[in-house]
């Protein structure tokens, strides 16, 4: 289907902002890059223009993150372009269910866990992933996106949900693996170009290991009672792997935006706020006014003085901003997090 | 019992959380009567989605959304006032018109200004989260509803039983229609960024279907409809607090099971 | 027109009645309905005196409820003028009343009936003011003349065809009215209250008002009215109702003379 | 020109999304006739509401959602129909009670199963992502409405104008109602999953409306409303391609624009 | 009974005539409205032969609309047996036809005469029948007997109260029933239409079919009819006009000796 460009370079086309960030860096001026979901653009609510959508047909590599990230965009190009999706996260591993303290918190969560059960993990990449604790990720899904899944489900037939938290590039480490995968993925689809790929990852890579190692010195300030994290919902699970955090808990226990809050459960999280003295709630960027006023209810009403800290979370900034790339992305969370709970 | 009432009071938001609901279920339940029987069961739904395009320009302008929000509404109103002024035209198809086309407007707007992008907001509300600020403009507009529907019963009673009689009378069926749309969008507007649509919608409509069910008399199916919907907001917040359930969900549940119970009760008696 | 409209409702027009000026003056009035392409009026001029009683007769779709419709301003007058005791009708609605033929009214709005019969009183109360007791007297003596006392607390929607005519009479009687206009009040009543309203009109013109009585009842016309009006388009005839309802006119209106193989009732030849 | 409009169509999404868009604003345009003249103007958006706790529970069952979609909309029309029995029950007012009950209610199921996430894909389908399957079953139901519509016709047309009349010679005005709320049930759910519940109440609703304003005689309505139905889809698609807009947004937007020149057109014929 | 109600639509009861079975038999018929606690009629007992043409009197409120809507099952009947040529009035519709006081018809609905006259024909097509040649011919005739043949493409919502009266005459007409119930069908229309109603009467019968006419015109009734039925609750009298409607059973129904000092009309003294 399509017509290809005359220009022999490979069409490529990924999905969210920081996907794009990262495979330019890869693919440098070797390639023909589209990125779906421009900066500032939310990737789960996004609506795609029908062009957008010829360049998928016409694509010869559709990176996508995986784990259902871009779940309504996701059906679309799996009917239209199929053969050339290839997940960036495809070697991260999913997290194992861990970061819950043993408090009446986690009885939160059971239902999450109850709907693993219920999901159709019988992934097609499943030698890189076990399910895992998962409800993140619709949780995630659920809350900035507005997109589709119905969709998903109307696919239901070809397409096998993954588990897992989706959010892998909160660990520059995952996005190690991602690099990987681009390099390995051009380079099968023009070899010509192997070696320009190559050193440009291997390159990338080097920053990211830069970045690794800066944000674990910055981040080591935070006295470890202090690493503790409550977000509008989970979405830090690699983060907090990876940096020794503590994930207390999430204002929408919920899976989805559309879920709201049981009054007991956030009277909980209230409790559990006071009796730990967490200094901080972080909420991304794309969190709904529902949610952000919660947050500020919660801060209000806790026996000691809590921050209402913004994140980004699933996409970049526009240009010029500061997180207009997916390391000053990294950089400036880092710096929220740091100054939220650092106090 | 004591204990199980008071033991979620003890939470401000809680507290708030119920005030705020009860607040908005009194206004509801005021309006519900007029909104049933005048064939506008829509009008909280659709108001609330066409406010979409206010809430997006008002982000662009750097305004605050309610503002942009109430504007927008301010002009469906008007826009569906005018399109019922057009004989024959049901107010049902004025409502959808506006409704989808506002809705549409907004949506491309909002594609095209990116930062904001979250359309769960007119979904759901988050009732927990209201602020003691949330309660006094709720209850501005709960003031106003009130005092709206008292000081111009008379003319809501003749304009929506005989509106023909009412333009003889020299009283412009029309404006009348837009001052009961004017407290409906004010009312949508503000209860629906706490208690979300759907709360608004089942409790713009649901309460005055239940009561008309049981009592023939408007100015009772009024009052027997506020019982209900404020009824329902107590227990809804009690049993989804006991049970770990969805606030405004579980009052809608309620609600609508009080309409069967109504349905119930009325059969028998008819029998 | 739309401003004076709302302003008018609940306001007496506080000119003074200027002695001998007409009840009804209708000047050269012609009326196309909009979308519309054929003229259902042409130029139609009446004068109607203070206490005059006069029956308003035509065949079906001779425009006699267009006309009617015309005075009170709910049809926008395209070309002519018509004045109510001097001054421009909008202006003057507490002095004018009507009974509908068609009615506009939506009887499964629970409302009773005396509800009903009090909404006749809005037009001297406007904005704010609730029904008082002189109100609820003029309510009481109006549903007593129309004989509706016994079911005054009965749901309007609940009653047989005659019972929602002669409440909406009662209405109009609540109004008390200086000009009345009456589109077919005979329609679903039953003789006894037919008796009832031509003497509750004869006791109003006697007492100075006016009434204008459209009917196709032409026998019982010739019994309680003095002056008819003829209107097929245009007026036909207008005088003394014996001089109005000649052979000639009806056969011209009516086109009996393509029926004169049929049996005309011995009341149209009575005469 | 002719570049302008095969540019796109080389690609297979886009040939695939007009013809399901076509055929459903086929479908839409020949129901909303009667849907907006029997006053069921939001039933498309209610029933893409009310049928979630069917998707949940086919979720939870594992069965594939279209059987529980399906059902749960067949359980709100048989709701819907028999409140609407109740004489005097609006129809809007039986619509939005269920609406709001059957909604909550899958909110609740579905913040206790939780696989099912985002709700917004009630408000937009992916026309770009339609498949060969997915047009094929559009096109089924296509065919069963316009049968149903021709086969029915005159059922529909005695039932919308004169239920008591339809009673009377034995044809349940109810059944009738029920086969029309069964097409509309099954259109939406399958239109919904592509084009998305905004784009369907659009189609359901302002083509209709529109065409009411141009043209009188309810099959004309039919035509012209199926016209405007597609023409706004084929515009809509090439538009929002030419400028990347969201197709369902653009769509919509081009109907109100249909509309809103049926508007002006009969201002200035009625002028 | 729903169901029988629902398979009747369009079949003709072939069970054959038996010779000298009542055209209408109502037995020991007693009805309370549902809700309501006083009975509307008690013990109502008629007999209408073939070929009998009867005039139905009594005062408003007497329950001559109620017990037509029984005749024809639009009521469910609590009390006493009703058979209409000798079988249940549900299955032999396409034999009974009526013309309702207060109908239920939606006259913003787009249609036009001509289609609504042709709805009096569907009784006889049933199910997937489109109407043919003698539908037409049917129809045609039944618009040139009520003198609507150049009104018949217009808007039935646009016509004037005489005209709708006449279409909906015109409907029964083209039913062609054996068993007619004409519930005042003299409302609205001019005294030309009630003069051809008369005559049409009087040809149908002599055809041989049965004619139940309510009116409240004393008048009118003592020339075209031969027997009449006093109606108030119950059946006060039975027979030829001149016994019926004595000065005694008109001053029990409709209280007339309250009126005495009032002049009765000439008419009503007549006899
Ligand atoms: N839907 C209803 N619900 C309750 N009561 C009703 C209803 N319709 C009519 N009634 C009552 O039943 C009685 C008989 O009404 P019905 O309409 O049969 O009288 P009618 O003889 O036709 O009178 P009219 O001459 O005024 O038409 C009246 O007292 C009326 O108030
Ligand atoms: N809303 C309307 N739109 C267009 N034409 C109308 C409308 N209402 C009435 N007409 C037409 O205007 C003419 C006059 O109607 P009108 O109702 O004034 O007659 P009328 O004298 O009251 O008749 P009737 O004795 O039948 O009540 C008729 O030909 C009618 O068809
Ligand atoms: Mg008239
Ligand atoms: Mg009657
Ligand atoms: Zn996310």
């Amino acid at each position: 289907s399509g017509s290809q460009d005359t220009d022999q370079s490979l069409q490529v086309v990924a999905s969210t902002s920081i996907i794009t960030d990262v495979v330019s860096a890869v693919g440098g001026d070797r390639i023909v890059l589209k990125g779906l979901i421009s900066s500032g653009q939310d990737p789960h609510s996004y609506e795609p223009a029908p062009r957008d959508i010829a360049k998928v047909e016409d694509a010869d590599i559709v990176f996508v993150n995986g784990f259902d990230l871009e779940e309504g965009l996701l059906s679309i190009i799996e009917s239209v372009n199929p053969e050339n999706i290839v997940e960036v996260s495809r070697m991260v591993k999913a997290l194992e269910h861990n970061h819950h303290d043993a408090d009446d918190h986690d009885a939160d969560h059971h239902d999450a866990d109850h709907h693993d059960a219920d999901d159709h993990d019988a992934d097609h990449h499943d030698a890189d992933h076990h399910d895992a604790d998962d409800h993140d990720a619709d949780d995630h899904d659920a809350d900035d996106h507005d997109a589709d899944d119905h969709d998903a489900d109307h696919h239901d037939a070809d397409h096998h949900h993954e588990s897992g938290d989706p959010h892998t590039w909160m660990s520059p480490l995952n996005v190690i693996s991602w690099v990987e995968v681009i390099v390995e993925s051009l380079t099968d689809k023009d070899p010509a170009n192997a070696s320009y790929f190559r050193s440009n990852g291997e390159a990338y890579i080097i920053k990211l290991t830069d970045l690794h190692k800066k944000m674990q010195e910055t981040l080591s300030v935070i006295p470890e009672e202090k690493r503790v994290l409550v977000t509008d919902h989970n979405l830090f699970e690699y983060f907090a792997r990876d940096y020794n955090f503590k994930i207390v808990g999430s204002l929408i226990p919920g899976y989805s935006s559309s879920s709201e809050s049981s009054s007991r459960e956030t009277a909980r999280l209230l409790d559990h706020l006071n009796q730990e003295g967490i200094p901080a709630i972080f909420i991304g960027d794309s969190a709904g006014e529902g949610v952000k006023k919660l947050a500020l209810t919660l801060s209000k009403e806790s026996d000691h003085d809590i921050l209402v800290k913004e994140l980004l979370t699933g996409s970049l900034r526009n240009p010029g901003m500061e997180g207009d790339s997916y390391i000053s992305f990294m950089e400036y969370n880092m710096k929220q997090i740091v100054s939220g709970l650092n106090r | 019992m004591a204990e199980w009432i008071l033991e979620p009071l003890q939470y401000g938001f809680f507290q708030r959380g119920l005030m705020a609901g009860m607040i908005v279920a009194f206004s509801c339940g005021v309006l519900s009567a007029f909104i049933v029987w005048r064939g506008m069961a829509f009008i909280g739904d659709a108001l609330a989605h066409a406010v979409l395009p206010g809430i997006v320009i008002s982000i662009i302008l750097g305004i605050h959304v309610l503002i942009g929000a109430l504007g927008a509404a301010m002009l469906s109103v008007i826009g569906i006032g005018s399109l019922t002024r057009h004989k024959g035209f049901k107010e049902d198809t004025a409502i959808g018109v506006i409704f989808a086309g506002a809705f549409a407007l907004g949506i491309l707007l909002m594609s095209k200004v990116a930062s904001f992008k979250d359309l769960s907001h007119i979904l759901f509300g988050n009732i927990l989260g209201v602020s003691t600020f949330d309660v006094i403009l709720i209850s501005t507009v709960g003031i106003l509803v009130v005092l709206g529907i008292s000081l111009f019963y008379k003319e809501l009673l003749v304009t929506s039983f005989d509106p023909t009689h009412a333009q003889a009378i020299g009283l412009s069926p029309q404006l009348i229609h837009f001052g009961l749309l004017f407290l409906v969008a004010a009312t949508t507007v503000l209860a629906t960024q706490t208690v979300g649509v759907v709360l608004v919608m089942a409790l713009l409509v649901t309460p005055a279907a239940s009561a008309s069910l049981l009592v023939k008399k408007l100015s009772k199916i009024i009052v027997l409809s506020t019982c209900f919907s404020m009824l329902s907001i107590l227990l809804g917040f009690y049993i989804s607090y006991y049970n770990d359930l969805a606030s405004g969900a579980t009052i809608v549940l309620v609600l609508t099971l009080f309409f069967f119970l109504s349905l119930i009760v009325s059969k028998l008696r008819n029998k | 027109m739309k401003s004076s409209e709302i302003l008018c409702y609940g306001k007496a027009c506080d000119h003074p009645r200027k002695s001998g000026t007409a009840a009804l003056k209708v000047e050269n009035v012609s009326f196309t309905y909009p979308g519309q392409n054929t003229e259902v009026l042409q130029g139609v001029n009446i004068d109607i005196g203070p206490g005059e009683k006069v029956a308003f007769v035509g065949p079906n779709g001779a425009g006699k409820s267009t006309l009617m419709n015309l005075i009170l301003g709910l049809e926008p007058l395209n070309h002519g003028t018509i004045s109510v005791f001097g001054h421009d009708a909008q202006s003057c609605r507490h002095r004018v009343s009507m009974v509908p033929q068609k009615n506009s009214v939506d009887w499964h709005f629970p409302v009773t009936v005396r509800q009903v019969v009090t909404m006749g009183r809005y037009v001297h109360l406007g904005w704010f003011k609730k029904p008082g007791k002189e109100d609820s007297e003029a309510v009481d003596k109006a549903m007593e003349t129309m004989e509706i006392t016994n079911i005054a607390n009965r749901q309007v929607g609940e009653l047989s065809g005659g019972q929602q005519q002669r409440v909406m009479l009662a209405r109009t009687l609540a109004h008390d009215a200086d000009l009345m206009l009456l589109d077919e009040p005979l329609n679903h009543v039953d003789i006894a209250t037919q008796e009832l309203i031509f003497h509750t009109i004869e006791d109003l013109c006697q007492g100075g008002k006016s009434v204008l009585v459209s009917t196709h009842d032409l026998g019982i016309l010739t019994v309680h009215f003095s002056r008819a009006l003829f209107l097929d388009k245009s007026i036909i005839a207008d005088g003394p109702v014996k001089e109005v309802l000649t052979p000639e006119n009806i056969a011209r209106a009516y086109g009996f003379e393509f029926h004169k193989d049929k049996e005309l009732s011995p009341w149209l030849n009575g005469y």
